[in-house]
């Protein structure tokens, strides 16, 4: 057991810690988090970082060396992303077109479609995103409701799209649409990449529980698409659906804040009973439950990276990152508020300890909950994909579409 | 055994459920959360019109006298509701001070004020981070003045008086009534998790108080116990509202060809919230009777309602969010505001760690009597 | 609100009081709960105060006067019990006979059965039993494998109970079978009363993990039953077992032990960090938490104790009580061994803290989260019959019960 | 990035999961569960043939040599295989203790004996409830004489020689070498919630004694905080072994026409357990880089190991006999082993409340370096 690089992992970290120091400004101590609000000026910073991280060969790190890629194994990938971890590098404005639309075409796209649109969206040039959720879906991601019809080589999409990251700013989207409803749920599906800026297509920022607005909603009044932009067979839209979900991005230490350490500086920063709260049981007991399962999802982490190390795929274990931290989150957060008494209600960056990040983290961490997978989702995989339980009874296997019960919301 | 409401308490509270329904809606409750104003003053009048606000006030200072069983009666409706108006500060901290601790003088002027509507009060206890505890009370009262920073201060920015806990010249705990609209009074507007109820930093500079007779910090705490029963109640009717609104949702909502509501991981969740919000329920009825009773068991009674509802409306609020998926985490969805009035609620007399003490060191006594 | 008797329960307390007073001996302090092992001499004198109780008047409250009943409604009942609580009573001899046996038998037995039956029951000289569960069986109580084959008017019983208080000083026991296992699992069930002491039935005690024999299994070979003993037309035998299942005994007052108060007095008793334990704030607010599901549950009953005194039926909402307390025993017993240290695990009654009470506890505790309904099925009772939300998919409502899938155990 | 076991590391974990799959039978463990032995004399000799109690010890005393990370290998085994062996107090304890303190006399003397199993140790700190604290020693050396009681000492009853925790004249808290099998000794067995593992009270009646060089209490903390991760690994081996069987029963055991493995209740339930064996695992890993290398992070990796595999064991126990329902309750079937073994481990070194501490004092030292 080690914590060492292979040396050609340390070479290659080398090489990103080289770049990053060129290229970026390292982050700033107690700032939480990455800001996911992208105005012009933001996307404009991402683009050239992007160009920028593209020329020095650190884009692509698995792909075929065809795409500008290096063939390397995911370990490198994460090993990028450590290094990156420490700066403040705009993100999330590549992060779905490189990690699942441009894989998607890769696997399904034309030789001349993926010569016009691969390498623009490496270098940065275009953005991508992913059309799949649906206000009717939610967990049920193939209850796709938005409708393709056919007429000559055009489709005509009409229909409602949710939870849309980059709809905003993107130049291109991959959308999965029922083409087929007289048939069941997961066959009468088909996928389609297309253009942002097709007529019909309306974009709307849902603001969320919390205030902020990290998502869209996209409205599609017959947007017409040409069916050379189809990926995969017409009915075998689920397929393709998931090659893209195959390719989430692997998620690495993206520990969400407040954490333990978070809560061990404000225990040392507020009084209770006259000393510091630090001194109390309860609180120091809180704080060794929390600190152990951040830990705990570290070396789970540690592990994992072995694995890719030794060119292994990770499996569903994968999933227990989010679930873990989800629910700690919430619980550190709200353990927080009681920790400041009735001041703890009180979101006021000059008032409340350490700028109000307890008091937000309260207010956002209900979608954690949900986001990429619900608590009972994620239960089920690691129910179903670790432990090889039996799947849910399915009453919608073989039931056409449009005869399915779908109650009111 | 008659370990239930009356009869006519039932009405009260059919009467309660009925006005709230159609008048603290979703509509209006936003207002109040945007801003347009900090509570809602049609509401209010009209709740001081049907003499809610002396539910539990003697009838000699324009009370109804309905006794404070009928006033958990109305907390529990209020709470579901999620009614934007300074009911609590005014009702069950500024009226139950007076009514414990005010001279027969204050009593007269103010109470029928109050019962009115006409004035509204607050307590203001908190000077900052921490639980209820004397050795934080810096505020001072000297010469008839008084001097100092309080906060929060529920409804400090809209209430006309406030009982402020403060030192007299001597270091003892005092309660002090203070007039808030004159000179010498600087209401900072305060932004926090809920903002459907408003809450203040109340800086007095010199301000002529009145001090009221009694030992201020035993008086403060019989106003905590007896609050803590009320907002008890309003946790209770919150979590309630919660586990309905998640069930109704569960039976619409399809995922997978069936009701969401038809997995057990939703009917298991749905069922440890029902069984939290029943013990918090019955909590609070052994807080009502012992409120309404006089009993010596209210200090164990009150810590106990707290301690329970508060759990029970904090997971309410948050598994209903979960319950409604992404959609309950819109802000046009009223997930949200159910959820931030759990957590509001659950700080508000001071948080869990402090009332659990309460629970032990009740017991404590108990045992030892 | 207020916790007074009406008039009549205080003239009824008064008179059990009376009775309990001449008739048995109160409960000494600190004795855990009630024994449930029953030899011959606790047979006997359970018998003995039977016939006192039953002479007294107290025996069958709510049942008709025809049978020696009062006709009262079920406060009087929780009355009684409440007040047989304070003393050291036999109990569990007839609890399931006068519960359920009898109640069943009076629903669907002749007259003439009746007079033979129900007199010597009320009087305590027979003792009944019930022969439900199956190893196979557990939460599914249907999934009935025990056969019963009908030869001319008797009936040929081949199978195996489990989980049967009481049989081995049982006269006679209520049991269903399995009529025709070609039709759907509820539909080919058939129900009789048998003598215990028939040839061919075998009782054997089971040990339990804790090390306690409070059950037995039950062997049929070749069994005979007349028919005139069957309850219920054949295959109705479904129906008839819920009439026996809707008559279990209101669980009141019978909180497990260790609870709060002995969790305060042992950390009155023991020192942390050369204090008494009960001065450190981590202790203190699990006391607190413990308290307030104790009371909360206490004070649940009160109020059904009130609809009851109105002369309501109480709803499927008492099922909380067993599934709060039998995860609260659990913690409980946990959370005390943690207070002792190492020596927690000592299982003394001279050396462990108040007569390794907390010990025994934690190895029995296990139990109570199964028996009389695991937490999964109140979990799903509360689901379903307080809340409203659907039933589980169920797959087995159509299938012939002998070509449902078993498995192997 | 190599955060695994070694391959021949794994090699030795799978000759160890197949011996003891064999040997480490429901039957052999009900034996001393019975009470026929206090512990599987035959097991114990072919695991000291084995060389698994040197596993950790210098090959200058005898020992394999192959590093604390080879010991938690086989740990994880042996929990897992509940051996009813006297293994951890012999070589977590003793051997380690010696290994630590011991002068090279002692070490010379005694370490060749247990590892070849001829000897078998044990460590006494406690003096009846309570977590570690030198403030709880009263057994005193004088004159080198041991005089005092110390329960529950594991394997005490049939351990040769004790390490046991005493104040000398001075005051001063040391660690003195007692052999157990003569005069003054008075060995008492103790029944525990874990009959499998044998545990005893010692009475010490004036019986000469050797204090080890060094501060005793110190080297105790090194001790416990060593043998806090080679039980921590016990724990994870025990709590995967209930996940396996868990799993594999609600697999085969079918209600309402399925499997009740398909049921979310039981699938959630077991999906959590999974994650707090893979936490706990992780945790261990730490714990065994640390004590591998002899990092400074030791005490707090091991009592992180420690409070997470505590949880993760109790966790996996209770809710495997919770999963297999009634039958699981049975004294035939081994569930309720692993859940007495559990507890038993949780408690072994300090319950995990005393534990919790010293994660949070380790925070406090690491931020303040």
């Amino acid at each position: 057991m080690d914590f060492e690089d292979t040396p050609q992992e340390a070479a290659f970290r080398a090489e990103v810690r080289t770049f990053l120091a060129a290229n970026a400004e390292p982050k700033k101590r107690g700032v939480p988090g990455r800001a996911r609000h992208v105005g012009a000026e933001e996307l404009a910073r991402a683009k050239r970082f992007q160009a920028a991280k593209h020329d020095a060969g650190l884009v692509g790190l698995t792909w075929p060396k065809e795409w500008g890629g290096r063939e390397l194994t995911q370990i490198f990938q994460v090993i990028y992303n450590q290094e990156e971890e420490a700066y403040a590098v705009p993100r999330g404005v590549f992060e779905i077109g490189l990690g699942m639309c441009i894989p998607t075409m890769m696997a399904y796209a034309t030789p001349e479609q993926l010569r016009r649109y691969v390498p623009k969206a490496l270098h940065g040039e275009e953005v991508w995103c992913q059309l799949f959720s649906e206000p009717a879906g939610g967990s049920d991601v193939a209850a796709v409701r938005t409708r393709a019809e056919k007429n000559g080589d055009t489709w005509t999409i009409n229909g409602q799209k949710i939870w849309t990251s980059g709809a905003q700013f993107s130049d291109f989207g991959i959308i999965v649409v029922r083409s087929n409803p007289d048939v069941p749920k997961h066959m009468g599906l088909s996928f389609f990449f297309l253009d942002m800026k097709s007529p019909g297509i309306e974009i709307r920022p849902i603001k969320q529980a919390s205030g902020a607005s990290h998502f869209n909603e996209v409205f599609f009044t017959d947007v017409k698409v040409p069916d050379s932009q189809r990926l995969g067979a017409v009915g075998q839209g689920w397929r393709v659906a998931l090659t893209t979900l195959m390719n989430e991005r692997l998620a690495i230490g993206d520990v969400p804040r407040p954490d333990t350490e978070d809560l061990l500086e404000l225990a040392r920063a507020v009084e209770l009973d006259g000393e510091p709260a630090i001194n109390n049981v309860s609180v120091r007991e809180k704080i060794a439950d929390m600190h152990v399962r951040s830990q705990g999802l570290k070396y789970t982490r540690f592990r994992t990276m072995t694995a890719l190390s030794r060119g292994q795929t990770p499996g569903p274990e994968s999933s227990i990152g989010k679930l873990v931290n989800a629910a700690k989150l919430q619980e550190i957060a709200s353990f927080g508020l009681d920790l400041l008494g009735s001041a703890g209600m009180v979101m006021d960056k000059d008032l409340s300890p350490m700028q109000a990040m307890f008091q937000e983290a309260l207010l956002s961490s209900p979608a954690s909950r949900i986001a990429g997978g619900t608590d009972e989702i994620l239960r089920n995989i690691v129910a179903e994909r670790v432990l090889g339980l039996p799947g849910d009874i399915r009453v919608d296997k073989d039931i056409p579409f449009n005869r399915l019960p779908s109650g009111k919301r | 055994m008659n370990f239930d409401f009356s009869e006519e308490q039932h009405q009260l509270r059919d009467q309660a459920r009925r006005f709230l329904t159609e008048h603290s809606t979703s509509k209006r409750i936003r207002q109040v959360l945007d801003g347009v104003a900090p509570y809602d003053r049609a509401m209010w009048q009209e709740i001081a019109a049907m003499g809610w606000l002396g539910a539990a006030v003697p009838e000699e200072y324009g009370g109804a006298g309905l006794g404070h069983v009928g006033l958990c009666v109305l907390a529990e409706e209020l709470g579901r509701a999620l009614a934007p108006v300074p009911f609590s500060s005014s009702v069950y901290l500024a009226t139950e001070a007076l009514l414990l601790a005010g001279s027969e003088a204050q009593k007269d002027e103010l109470l029928p004020k109050l019962v009115a509507g006409d004035l509204i009060g607050t307590l203001a206890w908190a000077e900052g981070t921490g639980n209820p505890d004397p050795a934080r009370i810096k505020a001072r009262v000297s010469g008839g003045k008084l001097t100092g920073v309080k906060w929060p201060v529920a409804d400090g920015g809209l209430a006309d008086i406030a009982i402020v806990v403060a030192r007299d010249e001597t270091d003892r705990i005092v309660l002090a009534l203070a007039r808030l609209g004159g000179a010498g009074v600087h209401p900072e507007a305060l932004n926090t998790v809920d903002p459907t109820r408003e809450q203040a930093k109340l800086s007095f500079d010199g301000v002529p108080v009145e001090v009221l007779p009694g030992d201020g910090w035993e008086t403060l705490i019989q106003v905590l116990d007896r609050a803590a029963v009320l907002i008890a109640f309003e946790q209770v009717g919150l979590a309630q509202k919660c586990l309905d609104m998640a069930v109704a949702f569960a039976m619409e909502r399809h995922a997978f060809g069936r009701p969401i509501g038809s997995f057990q991981a939703i009917k298991h969740k749905l069922a440890d919230v029902y069984v939290a919000t029943e013990l918090a329920r019955s909590n609070a009825y052994f807080g009502a009777w012992a409120l309404g009773v006089g009993a010596a068991e209210l200090p164990l009674a009150a810590a106990s309602a707290r301690v329970s509802a508060t759990e029970a409306a904090w997971l309410a609020a948050k598994e209903n969010i979960q319950t409604h998926g992404g959609i309950g985490f819109t802000w046009e969805m009223d997930c949200h505001l159910y959820y931030r009035r759990a957590k509001l609620l659950g700080l508000t007399l001071g948080s869990a760690p402090w009332w659990k003490d309460r629970v032990v060191a009740a017991l404590e006594t108990r045992n030892a009597a």
